[in-house]
């Protein structure tokens, strides 16, 4: 059943990336990134992360595709079709991550992972505890160093967003 | 553990979705599009971190606790990029790739 | 302190004394009295070098030896012989000239000055060193604020012709640096250290194969700053944009660096590459004597003019080089000195006429010695100087050079290459009296302008400076080719 | 005999001309003026003394003419060949002194009377001293480099005098023309001289003229092109001196010279520096008549006599005076150098070359006084040419007679200079060369014709209107006529032959009757048809001229060698060979040095695409790096 489950999921995956980076139409772009994070959620789910997965589904589906939403309304006509990339420059780029994959698959499947059988759960209680604990291998170190990255960022974020006062130069630039 | 799933074919699909962002990056034209592809490649890598710590290393919580990083930088990374987009086509009325260029002399 | 290490002391704290001088008047004063101290030194090391020479009969003399970079046996190590010294004398002339020409220059005095006088230390580290890494140093030192004085104080298209004019002689540098390197790694063929110094040099019996390779290499690296034809190019452009006092910095002593190193390096090192390779160099440069002064016919530009001259007339101290004579190597080494002052002067003149008129167009200037007859004077006597004239240094260069030429090689190819470098003296007579006639002689042409400034004392004294050497070396040479033909000796003898 | 004192000879002018020189801006006129002339007074009195010391009381030993040297080196070449500057006293050096003392001292007083007034009158006489200066360091040279040294100095001289009226374009480029024709013959002149100095191993025309010495011996021992090397080193030299000579085909720029001021043209153009190629073949006349039988010293005989008579065909139909003069200078020069070439060595067979300096000398004081007789005319009359003047034998007594003097002595009129050294030219040809004897005797005649024309023209012939009426000249400039023409009466009663032989051994010179009667019957019968022309206004020389149709117009273009120079010059050499190379210059050799810098800009402006600025690009290029270095990684770690 689980097998299924993955299966269908991947194809929700990989299918709905494929038409993300090739839709026309930017917020269709958006809405199938959207599909592609819900499956990775779901992903999660399976392999029985659910905190995980609520994260993903939180974060990612509930906020950073809400801001590009945003964005992309900010600054396009939804109609607009987007410009696409030359045919040569498409193809080449796609026989390039082809190779790559093919790459990637070979070092992969010529290495042997040493799978442990297992069904340990892991609860939000055990995450918090370890990214709480500050004994050897705790967590609380990066943990701190990211909510200030966060901080940061944000505040950065409404910098930039933010831009110079303005004024008739910038009035003909908009 | 997934059952009748083995790591090496969550692993194929990472490296496809990987992949596929990379193909985005390279040939979409323009900015937010380029930002939906790193999400990909981002969730590609975070999928990857998940399912090793999983199948390898039950015991251990590093690979989920690295996503849950991740996916706190990935969202840093978006505003920050969200808002210097939004203030470039305050500034050239433009989010396209080919009108970026200037940083090339 | 030795007499030799002062000649870079001396304009090197006068440029430390520049950048703490402020203003026009301070800034000039202050170079033309570093000028006046190098032109003693200089002056007072020909009297020194008679004294020592009595009682020391090494090749160089002064000699002064420090380690200065181990690992590759490189020396700071100096010395002077009868023909640097006549070099040194000239150079310490013609940069005091010059700074008395640029009296007048207002956009970044200081700086122009400084880098006029960075220029004259490479040119006196060329002529002192023995070390022919330290030569090779110095030849970059006084190549390099070559750019600068034209890119920035230039005329006309500026940017471009210190771009040619650096690039062509990077190049050369280039290929000469490989020379010098395959001489370097040669030095050892007799079992000794590899070493730069020229002198330890001589006594290595190099391998014919490694002179074959390596005298061309050499060769062609120096003689490109002497215009060897058809390497020249960047001369006639150059000079045509850069200002007075540079130009007669550039040609007067600059361009004599290239003959300089050919004969002390690439001749003395490389004897039996210059023995092999002669006949096909003293082609290009005879070429060049005749080519250069057929095109000189030609132009109308003042400073061109004076280009194409200098290709001719050095192409005259190449070919004298290459006939591997001692006479003519005699005259070779007067040319340079003949040609120095009698060039600096002549581009000292076009800048004053061009300061007072604001052409050089040859077709828009007539009659000028009816209202300038100071520079007119000078201008025909110079003119005079340069196409050979009895009296004058010319002469005395050019006669040295045809009977060198002469009694060497008394093969057909080289007697009708001679007899095509002599007739040169009348195209070259052709040129300069079409110039004096045009421009000096002739109705006035500027007739709205009947009254130009006279030549102020600071340009007379320039003038003079560079006059008095001329009619001295025309009128009494002997002392001079006398010391310079002693000096020839040891060198001559590799190649004979 | 003690020569010591000769230095100052050639120093006095020097010195004048450096006082001038420097201070032409400072010194007045007037004193600038008495400073020439007294240099050159004192010069000229030291030179006829060295002449009386020299000729008279102690140049001899048992009957030879001594050679006294005093030398130092000038400059090294080898132990041997060396150039030295210093005197050399022989009876020709001695004899040139008086030459260019006496007409130098004469022109310098008479340009005191005829430049008064010119703004560059210090200048002018600054050029005369330098001039003078370099005219002696010439004739006393004591070896060819000497010789070119002052050759070349005498060259600028003239040049700067040709020029002197430098806002003129006519005197510039008559300036220009003069110094690069005899530019272009001392080219021959210095590689003659470089042969020489390989050959003979030295410049000394003690060691060069020695009829014993190895020199003259061996000259004929390396040989080049069916001639031995010596032989052709002084054909060289030879055409210097016939560039200097102006004879044909280098004497183009003589004519020209003549925009000079009128007294220069006396000095210079007629009197001295032309004579400086005669004198350099009598210089060297033993290597001429020795060397390989003589073969030069025929090529002189030869290029003598043509130029002689070509000259005296174009004098007959100038119009201007002074180029009538030049032309006939040409002539008599050419008339030197044929005395020359038909002269022997010993005794009485060196007649040609005793006529020949003979000539030199009576002709500088006959055809000094034409040209400055010729100058007064012009001072009188303001205009070159013929056509403005007539009818002023009543306002210009003195000059005409002088005139006149000067014209019979050149007509070979006994008891004048000019018939005594004519004569004895025709003798040495006669007893040579008969064909060269007949070209001599017929320019005698031809001669006569012509100068008696302009003389005709001028004092007689109708009156013209003249705006100014024309007066006599000042005494300055008429003393010098005077003497001038006293020297041309007696000049010829000098018994040259005594004095001055290639050998250096005196010998009595005989009248030879039939041949003096013959020459003069000649010049008679050239006067009488000039009396018949021109005395009076007629149409006859109009008949006559159309009569020769065609031959009397090339005549008086000089036979167009004016043109053919032209052609040369502006057509071959400028059109031809310097415009091409300054092209070529600029199109092929900068051409490939801007090529390569361009093409190398070209391969950067290519490479540059590389580093587009666009961030997709180089992500490409990082992917494909990556999976290249994986590849690579993944081939190595499978082998």
């Amino acid at each position: 059943m689980e097998k299924y489950i993955f299966y269908i999921l991947s194809v929700i995956i990989i299918v709905f990336a494929v038409a993300s980076v090739s839709s026309r139409k930017m917020l269709r772009s958006v809405i199938y990134l959207l599909f592609v994070l819900c499956g990775i959620a779901g992903i999660y789910f399976l392999i029985d992360y659910n905190f995980l997965a609520a994260i993903q589904l939180t974060v990612y589906a509930g906020g950073i595709i809400v801001l590009i939403i945003f964005s992309v309304l900010l600054v396009h006509h939804i109609e607009m079709e987007l410009e696409m990339a030359k045919v040569s420059r498409k193809i080449l780029t796609g026989l390039l991550c082809l190779l790559g994959l093919a790459v990637f698959l070979y070092t992969i499947y010529n290495n042997d992972f040493n799978v442990v059988e297992n069904q340990v759960t892991t609860t939000t209680y055990d995450i918090g505890a370890k990214l709480l604990s500050y004994d050897a291998g705790g967590f609380i170190l990066p943990f701190e160093v990211i909510s200030l990255l966060l901080l940061a960022s944000m505040i950065g974020a409404i910098v930039i967003a933010k831009g110079r006062k303005l004024n008739d130069k910038n009035n003909e630039a908009l | 553990m997934i059952a009748g799933i083995s790591i090496y074919e969550i692993l194929t699909v990472t490296s496809i979705l990987f992949f596929i962002g990379i193909y985005g990056f390279i040939t979409r034209k323009n900015l937010i599009s380029v930002l939906i592809s790193i999400e990909l490649i981002l969730n590609a890598s975070v999928v990857n971190f998940v399912v090793i710590n999983k199948y390898l290393y039950p015991d251990m919580l590093q690979g989920v606790i690295f996503a849950i990083f991740i996916i706190a930088v990935a969202a840093a990374e978006t505003a920050l990029a969200v808002s210097i987009i939004i203030n470039l086509y305050r500034q050239i009325s433009s989010v396209e790739v080919k009108d970026t260029e200037i940083m090339k002399y | 302190m030795d007499i030799l290490t002062l000649f870079i002391i001396v304009p090197v704290l006068t440029i430390i004394a520049l950048v703490f001088s402020k203003g026009l008047e301070r800034t000039r004063v202050v170079s033309m009295i570093g000028s006046i101290i190098q032109l003693g030194m200089a002056i007072n090391l020909v009297f020194a070098y008679f004294k020592e020479r009595a009682v020391n009969d090494g090749i160089m003399v002064f000699t002064k030896d420090v380690v200065w970079f181990k690992n590759f046996n490189i020396h700071y190590n100096i010395g002077v012989d009868g023909i640097s010294v006549a070099l040194i004398l000239l150079t310490a002339i013609v940069v005091l000239a010059g700074v008395f020409i640029s009296w007048k220059t207002s956009e970044l005095p200081k700086e122009f000055f400084i880098s006029l006088i960075v220029l004259s230390v490479g040119v006196y580290g060329v002529f002192i060193s023995i070390d022919l890494f330290t030569l090779f140093v110095f030849f970059e030192i006084a190549v390099i604020p070559m750019y600068l004085l034209i890119g920035i104080w230039g005329s006309g298209p500026r940017e471009y012709s210190a771009m040619k004019l650096t690039i062509m002689l990077m190049a050369a540098s280039a290929v000469l640096l490989v020379g010098i390197l395959g001489i370097y790694f040669n030095s050892n063929a007799d079992g000794g250290p590899l070493t730069f110094n020229i002198l330890d040099i001589a006594q290595v019996n190099i391998p014919e194969a490694a002179q074959k390779l390596f005298f061309p290499l050499v060769f062609i690296g120096f003689a490109v700053i002497s215009a060897l034809f058809p390497f020249h190019t960047w001369s006639p452009d150059g000079h045509a944009s850069a200002p007075t006092a540079v130009s007669m910095l550039h040609a007067g002593v600059l361009m004599k660096l290239g003959g300089y190193g050919v004969f002390r390096v690439a001749m003395y090192l490389l004897p039996l590459g210059a023995i092999h390779w002669s006949w096909f160099f003293i082609i290009l440069a005879a070429t060049g004597v005749v080519y250069g002064a057929f095109s000189a016919i030609r132009q109308t530009d003042l400073k061109y003019i004076n280009a194409y001259a200098s290709v001719s007339h050095l192409g005259l101290v190449l070919f004298a080089l290459l006939t591997l004579n001692k006479i003519a190597w005699n005259g070779a080494i007067i040319q340079s000195l003949s040609h120095g002052l009698l060039t600096a002067m002549f581009f000292a003149l076009i800048g004053m006429i061009y300061g007072r008129t604001h052409t050089r167009d040859i077709t828009k200037l007539g009659g000028m010695m009816k209202i300038l007859p100071f520079i007119g004077a000078i201008y025909v006597i110079t003119g005079l100087a340069y196409l050979g004239l009895p009296g004058f240094s010319g002469f005395v260069a050019e006669m040295n050079i045809f009977v060198g030429a002469f009694q060497q090689n008394p093969d057909t190819f080289h007697r009708v290459l001679t007899v095509l470098v002599v007739s040169s003296i009348v195209v070259t007579s052709v040129y300069i009296l079409r110039l004096v006639g045009k421009i000096m002689m002739g109705p006035l042409i500027t007739n709205d302008v009947q009254d130009l400034p006279r030549a102020t004392w600071y340009e007379k004294t320039g003038i003079l400076l560079l006059m008095i050497p001329v009619i001295g070396i025309g009128v009494a040479p002997l002392w001079l080719s006398d010391m310079i033909m002693k000096s020839l000796e040891p060198f001559i003898q590799g190649v004979l | 005999m003690n020569i010591s004192y000769t230095v100052l000879i050639p120093l006095i002018p020097l010195a004048v001309f450096l006082l001038l020189g420097l201070n032409s801006q400072k010194i007045k006129p007037a004193i600038s003026g008495y400073i020439g002339v007294l240099g050159l007074s004192v010069s000229a009195a030291l030179s006829f003394y060295t002449a009386y010391q020299y000729f008279l009381v102690d140049g001899k030993v048992d009957d030879v003419y001594q050679t006294f040297v005093n030398k130092s080196v000038w400059m090294n070449f080898t132990e041997t060949l060396h150039i030295d500057i210093g005197i050399l006293i022989d009876p020709i050096s001695v004899m040139m002194l008086v030459v260019v003392s006496t007409v130098s001292l004469m022109v310098h007083i008479y340009s005191r009377g005829y430049m008064k007034g010119d703004e560059g009158y210090t200048r002018f006489f600054a050029y005369l001293s330098l001039f003078t200066f370099s005219m002696y360091g010439l004739v006393l040279a004591t070896n060819l480099f000497q010789i070119y040294i002052f050759w070349e100095l005498v060259g600028v001289s003239s040049f700067l005098l040709i020029g002197y009226y430098y806002t003129k374009p006519s005197a510039v480029s008559a300036a220009k023309k003069a110094f690069i024709v005899t530019r272009f013959a001392d080219l021959g002149f210095l590689i003659g001289i470089l042969i020489m100095g390989y050959y003979a191993g030295s410049y000394d025309f003690e060691t060069l003229n020695n009829p014993e010495g190895s020199v003259i011996l061996n000259g004929a021992s390396t040989s080049f092109m069916g001639l031995s090397v010596i032989t052709w080193a002084l054909l060289l030299i030879f055409m210097g001196g016939a560039g200097k000579s102006a004879m044909f085909p280098l004497h183009i720029w003589l004519p020209d010279a003549m925009e000079g001021p009128t007294p220069v043209s006396a000095l210079i153009h007629a009197a001295t520096m032309v004579v400086a190629g005669v004198f350099l073949v009598a210089r060297l006349f033993p290597m001429f008549y020795f060397v390989e039988n003589g073969f030069a010293l025929n090529i002189v005989a030869y290029v003598g006599a043509f130029s002689a008579l070509f000259a005296a065909i174009i004098a007959i139909t100038q119009t201007d005076i002074k180029r009538v003069l030049a032309f006939s200078t040409m002539s008599q020069l050419g008339y030197m150098m044929l005395a020359l070439g038909v002269s022997g060595y010993d005794g009485h067979e060196g007649v040609g070359y005793m006529a020949s300096m003979f000539h030199l000398f009576t002709h500088a004081m006959f055809k000094a006084l034409l040209f400055l007789g010729a100058g007064s005319v012009i001072h009188a009359v303001h205009s070159n040419y013929l056509k403005d003047m007539g009818g002023l034998y009543k306002y210009m007594p003195i000059t005409n007679i002088t005139f006149l003097i000067a014209a019979l002595a050149i007509a070979g009129v006994p008891p004048f200079a000019g018939f005594w050294s004519k004569d004895e030219i025709l003798v040495a040809a006669f007893e040579h060369n008969k064909f060269i004897y007949y070209i001599g005797v017929f320019v005698a005649g031809l001669t006569a014709f012509y100068m008696f024309r302009i003389y005709f023209g001028i004092f007689w012939g109708k009156e013209k209107t003249y705006e100014h009426k024309p007066h006599e000249s000042p005494l300055s400039m008429t003393i010098p006529l005077m003497v001038l023409a006293l020297l041309s009466v007696v000049a010829g009663f000098i018994p040259f032959s005594e004095f001055i032989t290639p050998d250096k051994v005196g010998f009595e010179a005989h009248l030879n009757y039939p041949l003096a009667a013959i020459a003069t019957g000649v010049g008679l019968f050239g006067i009488f048809f000039a009396w018949i022309f021109y005395k009076n206004e007629n149409s006859l020389s109009d008949t006559y001229a159309k009569a020769f149709g065609p031959f009397y117009k090339w005549a008086s273009d000089k036979f167009y060698f004016d043109e053919i120079y032209l052609f040369i010059t502006k057509k071959i050499i400028f059109n031809l060979i310097s415009a091409p190379i300054a092209k070529f210059d600029k199109k092929y050799v900068d051409g490939t040095m801007e090529g390569i810098g361009n093409k190398t800009i070209l391969i950067s402006n290519k490479i540059k695409g590389i580093q587009s600025g666009k961030f997709q690009d180089y992500a490409f290029s990082f992917v494909m790096g990556a999976v290249i270095i994986a590849l690579v990684f993944i081939y190595l770690w499978t082998n």
